[in-house]
C-alpha cells in the first residue's frame, strides 16, 4: 500500500513537472518568433509573429485531432479527451500528448526560418496541417513511440534528430526549392524544376532588431531546461508506468535529472564559446548574431545524448557547434541558399552533430545508468532520418512550387509581408532606414 | 554654379538609383527618409480589426550638389532608374546653390562639391 | 502515520506549485504592460509601464492590509505573516494569500487598457487602492471563498467572471465614462453627466509596436497555464485540507490536472484561429492585433469551466470568443466607446461567453469528476456580477470625474503621458512619426 | 523504509524545485541584458548582451573547471561529472553545483552595469574569469560553505551582501577606477593614479529604450521568486541531508516555503513604492526608471533575511531601498562616479542595507523558526565584505587599467561599443536621433 | 516659376494643416521628421531620478513645390493652422526651384508640379 | 537678403557646433536625422558571421536660416567645429530663400529668421 501511494504520489509530481516543462516548450514559440522576428527586415517581422500564431492555432487542432493518435500509433488517441475518461491512463496519456504538442510545434516553427521574408502565408497554413499532422507525428512514431529505430535501441533522448534535424533540413530544402529572396543574388540558377539557387554577387540582408534576436535567443535558453530535462520522465516513466515501482521510478529519476541539467548548462554554455570563437576567428570579432545562435546549436546538440554524455564531452560539442555557424552561413551562401535567418546552422548542422556524438561517445563510455549508445544505430536513424525527411520535405514544398503557394509576388516581396500579408506595419510610428 | 538636385523616390528604388550614379562619378549624395503625399492616394491598413486608410507613404529624398554640368544627366538617370510608371514615382526639384564649402578643407566653390 | 506523512509531502508539493504558479501570475502583469504599451502610442507607453508598477506597489500593500480579509471573509487575515506563525495554518492560507493576490492584480490591470492615453496617473493610483482593496475583493469572497454563489454551486474555476469579467465590465464603463481620446470622434455626444461617447467620424489610432504587443501576448499565454492550472489546488485542496487525505488529494489532482491542462492549451489555440478567421471574413486578411487578443480572449473564457468542458468544446469556445473580436472592435467604434486597446472584446465578451458556456456544458454533460454545472446558476452568476459591477464602476469612475482625476488635460494628452506624467519618453532617441 | 522512502521522494522533488528555480536564476541574465540595455545609448546595446553571453559562455566553463570546487572548498568538485558518479552523492552536489552557478553569473553580470559604454568587452573576458575563477567562489565559501562567517552565524539567506553587495561594490570600485564615459563630465579629476572622478558640469545620457529595461525588470522580478524561494532547500536540505529525516525536511519547508515567498512579494512591493513615492518627493513626478530599478532594490534587499524578518518589516525595508534610488544617482553624479545604468543605487545600496536589516530584525525579533539573527555579526560580516571586495576589485580593475584594457579608445566610445567591438548595430534599421 | 515653401511645425498640427491644404487643392507634399531650436526653451526630462534639459524639440517640416501662384494661399493656410501663439510655433521658408520634373512620365517644369 | 545655410555633419559634432553658435546668437536651427554617401568609403559590418559593408553613413543635416549679414561668421563657426580632417566630415551649402515667415506672429522677411 505505501508502494501504491509512494507511486501516486510520484505520478502526480511528474503531471506538474510536465505541465511546467510543457508550458516552457510551448513558451518556445515566444523564443522562435523573437529570434526569428528579430532578424529579418522589418517590414517582415509581425508576419514571422503571424507563423508562430499559426502553429498554435492549427498546429493544435491537428496534433489534437489525428497527429497524437499517428505520433503514439493508437487511433483510439484522436480528439483525446472526447472518449469515455475511464478507458485511457488519463494521468500519462494525457502528459504525453502535452508535452509532445509542445515539441512538435517547435519542430515545425523551425523550417519557418529559412524561407522567411517571401513564402505565402496561406502556403504555410497548408505545411503546418500537413508537417503536424503527418511530417513530424510519422517519424516521431519511427524514433520514439514504437516504431524500428526504437527497438534496434536508437538514442535520440530529447529530440536532436527527430526534432531539430528533422524540421532543420526542412528547413534546408524548402530554401533550396522556394529559391532566395528578391535581389538577395545578382543571377538566379536553377537546377531542374525543382531548385532554384543563387549565384553571382551574394548582398547581405541585416535584419532588423538584434535585441528583440536576443530576446528570442534567451527565452530559448531557459526554454530549453524544460525541453531536455522535462524529457526524463516521458522516455523512462511514461510508458511502462504501470510496472514501474516508486523505487525504480526515484531510481530513474535521481540518475537523469542532474545529468540532463548539468548537461544542458555545459552545452549551452560551449555552444556560445564556440561561437564567440569562431566568429573571432573568422572576422576578428565575436559577432552577436552568431553568439546567440550559438547558444541555441550547443542546445540542440545536446538534446540527443542529454542524459548519456558526460559534462565535459558536452561542452565540447557544444564549442563545435557554436564554431562552424559562421563557416555554415558562408557555405550556404557560396552555394547560393538563402537561409534568411541562420536556421541551418543551429538546426540542421547542429542536430546532426548531436545525434552522431551521442555515439561517439559510446565509443568512450559504453554504457551509463543502465543505457547503451552504438556509433552504427545512431548512424543508421541519421541516414534514415535523412531519407524520409529529403521525401517528405520535397513532396510538400514541390507541392507548393507546382500550385503557385510557395512564394508571394515581388511586389509583395518588396512592400513586406507584414503590410502584402495582415495590412499591419510592425512599428506603425517608427521612422526606418 | 553649383545646383542642389531633390529627388523623391520610392525607397526600394535608391538602390538601382545609386548604382547608375555611380557610373556616372557623382560626387556624394545626402538620403533623408520622408512620408510623402502627392496623387498617391495611400493605402489600406488595419488595426485591430478595423481598416483606416494612411495617407503618407514612405519615401526617400536624395540630395545631390553638383556643379551646372552634370545636372542633366544625373536628373535623366534618376528618372530612368527610379520611374515605374505607376503613381507614386515622385519629382526632382533643381535649385541654385550659392556656395559650397567642403568641412575636412574649407575649400569654397566649385570644387567643394 | 503514512497517510499523514503522505499528505504532508503532498503538501509541501502542493506549495511549490503554489509558488510556481504564482509567480506566473504575478508575471502576467508583464504581459499587461507589454500587450497594453505596445497598443498604444509611443508617447503614452512608459506610462502604461507605471500603471502596472502602480499595481505591484500599491495594490500589494492593500490586499496585504485589508483585502485579502475582506476576500477570505476572515478580519484576522488583515496584514498576514504579523500575527502568531501558530493561529494560522500557515502553508494553506499562505498559498491562498499569494496565488489570489496574483489574481487580485491581474483584474485589476484590465480596466487599464480600456482608458488608456488620456487616463490620469493619480485617477490610477487610487483606481488600484480601491479596486484591490474593495471592488474585487468582495465580489472574491461572494463567488469563491464563502459567499452565497458558491454555496448555490456557481462555478467559476479560475476566474473567467470573477477575474476577466469583472474586470472588462468595470473597463467598459470607465472608457464611457471617462470619454473618448481627443480627436478620436469628430464629435462627442454627452449622455447625462456621466457618459460621454463620441460621435461622427470615427479615426484609428495605430499603435506603436506590435513585435512588443505579441510579446506581451505570449507572455500572457504561457502564465496562463500558472492561471488556470494553478487554480486545480486552490479550489478543491486549500480550505478542506485538514479533513482531505492524501488519496483523496490525489483523486482531485489526477482528475482535474489533465483536464485543465488539456483544455487551457485547446481553447487558447481555439481563440487563435477564430480571430484569425474572423480577421480574414471581415476584412480579407488575417491581422495579428487580433490574432493576438484572439489566444487571449480563448484563455479567458475557458477559466470559468476549465476542468468540467471537454477539449472540443474549448476549441469551440475559442473559436467563438477570438471571431467576435473584429466584431467587438467595430461594435464600439460605432456606439462610440473608445476602448484604447481592445480589452473589452478580450476581457469582456469572452469572460462573459466563458461563465455562461460552462452552464452549456452542463446541459451537454451534467457532472464531471463530481462536479455538476447548472445554466440557471451560471446566468444568475452572471446577472449579479454585472449589477455588483455596474454599481461600483460608476461609483469610482463617476467620482473620478466628479473630482477631476478622470483625465489629463489637452495639453497633456496631446504631449503623452509619458513626458506629461512621467517627464520620461519611452524611446529617448528614436525618431517617431 | 516508509521514512527511506518518503526521504527520497522529497529529494526528487527537492531536485525538481531547484531545476526550475535554477532555470529561472539562470534566466536572470535576460533581465540584466535588457534592464542594462535598455539604459544604454543604442549604440552600445548589442555589446551589452554580449557581455551576459559571455558571463554564459566563459563563467560557466570556469565554475565548472574550478569555480565551484573553491566555493564549496572541496577540490574533488572540480570539472564535476567527470569523476565516477559513485563518489559523489549526485543528486545533492548536482543541485547545489547548478544553482550555486546561477547566483555566480548573476553576481558577475552586476558590475558590468556601472562600466558600460566604455569597458573593453577583451577586459571584460578576463574579468568574467577572474571573478567567476576567484573573487566570488571564495567569499561564497566564507559566508556560505564552511568559512567562518557561516561558523559565527552570518545569515545572508539568498545572498544580499554575497551575491549582490559584493558585485554592487565591485561595480562602484569598477567605475571610479575606469573613470566616467566620455563628454559626461566637463573636466576630470584624477585621485592618485587609480581613480579617475569627474569634475565640473555633469550631463545626463539618457538610455534608448524604457520599453527594454522594464522587460529587463519584469523578468528579474520573477526570477527573483527562482532567486530566494529556491535558496530554501539549499540551505537547509543540502549539506545535511543524509541525517535529514523526512519529516525535518517538511518542517524545515514548511516554515520557510511561505515566510521566503511573502516577503519576497512585499519587499518588492514596497521597493517600487519606495521608489515612487522618492521620485515624486525629489522631482515632483514618478519616473520610471527609478520605479523600476526599486522593484530590483526591493528584491535585493530582502534576499539577506527573506525567512527571518516579517511581511511588514520587509515591506518598510522595501520602501527605505527605493526612495534612496533617486538621492543615490544625485550623489554619485556630485562625487563625479559614472554609474552608466544605476547599478549601485540597486544593488550596493540595498544589498546594504538589506544585510544589516536583517540584524535590526535580530533586534526585534530574537529568533524565528529556530534562526538567530545578532546585529554584531551581521555588521562584522558586512565589513569583511566590504574589505575583501575593495581589495579583490581594486586588484582587478586596476590591473586592467595597468595593461591597458579598461577602456576602449576615444574614438570607439564615440563610435559605440557595438560596431567598435562587434561590427553589428543593435537596429540595423532604425533610424537613431 | 515653380518655388518651394518649407513650413516647420509642431508635430500635432499637421493633420489641420493638411486638412486645410486640401481644400486649395495643393499638388503634394513631403514630410521631414525634424528636430527644432530656437526661441523655444527646451523641456525637462527625468532619467533615472535627475533632471536635465531637452534643447532639441520635434518638430515637423513640410515640403510643398507649387507654381509662383499658388505661393501666398498656401503659406496663409500654413500659418493660420498652424499657430497656437506660443514661442515654439515654427517658421515657414519660400525659395526658388529652378526646375520641376516628375519621374514617372518625365515631364518638367510647372506642369511637372 | 535671407540665407539658408545646410551643413551636413557628424553626427557626433553636433553639441560642439550649437554651443559655439550660441556665442554668436544664431537665431534657430533645424537638425534632420540624414545618411551620406561622399569620398568616404563606408564600414565594414558583420551579420551573422558574415562581413559586408554599409555604403551610407549616418550624418546629421543642420540647416539655418539667417540674414545675409551673418552667414560668413557662422559658416566659418561650423567648418571649424565639425572638422576633424579626415574624409567624411561633410559639406556646408548656402543658397537663397526668397521669403520667410514667423508663424506664431505672421512677420515676413528678415525680421521673422
Ligand atoms: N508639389 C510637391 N511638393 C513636394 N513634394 C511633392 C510634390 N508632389 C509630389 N511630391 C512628393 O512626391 C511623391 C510622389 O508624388 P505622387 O504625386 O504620388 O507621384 P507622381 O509623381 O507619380 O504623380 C509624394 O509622395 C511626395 O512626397
Ligand atoms: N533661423 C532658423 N533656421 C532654421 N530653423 C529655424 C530657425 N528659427 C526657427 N527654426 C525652427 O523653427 C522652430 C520653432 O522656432 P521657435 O523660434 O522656437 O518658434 P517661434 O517661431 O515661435 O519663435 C525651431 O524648433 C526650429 O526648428
Ligand atoms: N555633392 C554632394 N551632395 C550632397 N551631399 C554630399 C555631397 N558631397 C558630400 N555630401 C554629404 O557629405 C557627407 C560627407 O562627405 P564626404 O565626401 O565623405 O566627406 P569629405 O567632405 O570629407 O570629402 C556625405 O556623407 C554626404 O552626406
Amino acid at each position: 500500500m505505501v508502494e501504491v501511494l509512494a507511486r501516486d504520489i510520484l505520478l502526480i509530481v511528474y503531471m506538474l513537472w510536465l505541465i511546467t516543462t510543457g508550458a516552457l516548450v510551448f513558451f518556445m514559440q515566444a523564443g522562435f518568433a523573437f529570434l526569428e522576428g528579430g532578424q529579418v527586415r522589418s517590414k517582415n517581422s509581425t508576419h514571422v509573429y503571424m507563423k508562430m500564431c499559426t502553429n498554435i492555432g492549427i498546429g493544435t487542432l491537428v496534433w489534437w485531432l489525428w497527429g497524437y493518435a499517428i505520433f503514439s500509433g493508437n487511433w483510439n488517441y484522436c480528439l483525446l479527451g472526447v472518449q469515455d475518461p475511464a478507458s485511457v491512463d488519463w494521468l500519462n496519456t494525457f502528459g504525453h500528448w502535452y508535452t509532445m504538442w509542445g515539441f512538435c510545434i517547435v519542430s515545425c516553427a523551425i523550417a519557418s526560418g529559412s524561407i522567411s521574408e517571401r513564402f505565402s502565408f496561406s502556403g504555410y497554413i497548408i505545411y503546418v496541417i500537413l508537417y503536424c499532422g503527418f511530417m513530424y507525428p510519422f517519424f516521431g512514431w519511427l524514433a520514439w513511440s514504437a516504431g524500428p529505430l526504437l527497438q534496434w535501441g536508437y538514442i535520440d533522448y530529447a529530440g536532436s534528430v527527430v526534432v531539430h534535424f528533422h524540421g532543420g533540413l526542412t528547413a534546408l530544402l524548402a530554401a533550396m526549392i522556394v529559391g532566395p529572396r528578391l535581389g538577395k543574388y545578382s543571377k538566379l540558377k536553377k537546377c531542374g524544376w525543382l531548385f532554384e539557387f543563387g549565384a553571382g554577387e551574394c548582398k547581405t540582408y541585416p535584419g532588423h532588431n538584434v535585441a528583440q534576436m536576443m530576446l528570442g535567443v534567451f527565452i530559448l535558453c531557459v526554454c530549453f531546461y524544460g525541453f531536455n530535462v522535462g524529457s526524463v520522465l516521458i522516455g523512462s516513466l511514461c510508458e511502462p508506468s504501470t510496472e514501474a515501482t516508486a523505487r525504480r521510478m526515484i531510481e530513474i529519476l535521481a540518475a537523469d535529472l542532474p545529468t540532463t541539467t548539468l548537461n544542458t548548462t555545459m552545452c549551452m554554455a560551449g555552444g556560445v564559446f564556440g561561437a564567440m570563437f569562431g566568429g573571432w576567428l573568422i572576422n576578428g570579432k565575436s559577432d552577436p548574431l552568431s553568439t546567440g545562435n550559438g547558444a541555441i546549436a550547443g542546445l540542440v546538440a545536446i538534446c540527443s545524448g542529454v542524459a548519456f554524455v558526460h559534462p565535459g564531452f558536452a561542452y565540447i560539442l557544444g564549442v563545435a557547434c557554436g564554431a562552424i555557424i559562421p563557416l555554415v552561413v558562408k557555405s550556404l551562401d557560396k552555394i547560393g541558399i538563402d537561409d534568411a535567418v541562420g536556421t541551418c546552422g543551429v538546426h540542421c548542422t547542429a542536430g546532426a552533430i548531436g545525434g552522431l556524438a551521442t555515439g561517439v561517445m559510446g565509443l568512450i563510455r559504453n554504457t551509463y545508468h543502465g543505457v547503451t549508445s552504438s556509433m552504427g544505430v545512431q548512424t543508421l536513424g541519421f541516414i534514415i532520418c535523412i531519407g524520409y525527411t529529403a521525401i517528405c520535405a520535397i513532396i510538400l514544398f514541390g507541392g507548393f512550387k507546382a500550385v503557385g503557394l510557395a512564394r508571394v509576388t515581388e511586389g509583395e516581396e518588396t512592400t513586406g509581408l507584414d503590410l502584402a500579408e495582415h495590412k499591419t506595419p510592425t512599428y506603425p510610428e517608427f521612422v526606418i532606414r | 554654379m553649383v545646383k542642389k538636385i531633390e529627388a523623391i523616390i520610392r525607397p526600394e528604388k535608391i538602390n538601382f538609383v545609386k548604382a547608375s550614379l555611380e557610373g556616372l562619378g557623382y560626387p556624394g549624395m545626402t538620403v533623408t527618409e520622408v512620408k510623402g503625399h502627392g496623387s498617391q492616394k495611400g493605402i489600406t491598413e488595419i488595426w485591430r480589426g478595423r481598416c483606416f486608410k494612411v495617407e503618407f507613404l514612405q519615401k526617400l529624398k536624395i540630395e545631390i550638389v553638383v556643379t551646372d554640368a552634370d545636372v542633366k544627366e544625373i536628373v535623366q538617370t534618376i528618372v530612368r532608374e527610379a520611374r515605374t510608371g505607376s503613381i507614386g514615382d515622385g519629382k526632382i526639384f533643381v535649385s541654385n546653390v550659392e556656395n559650397a564649402v567642403r568641412i575636412r578643407t574649407g575649400e569654397q566653390g566649385d570644387s567643394a562639391v
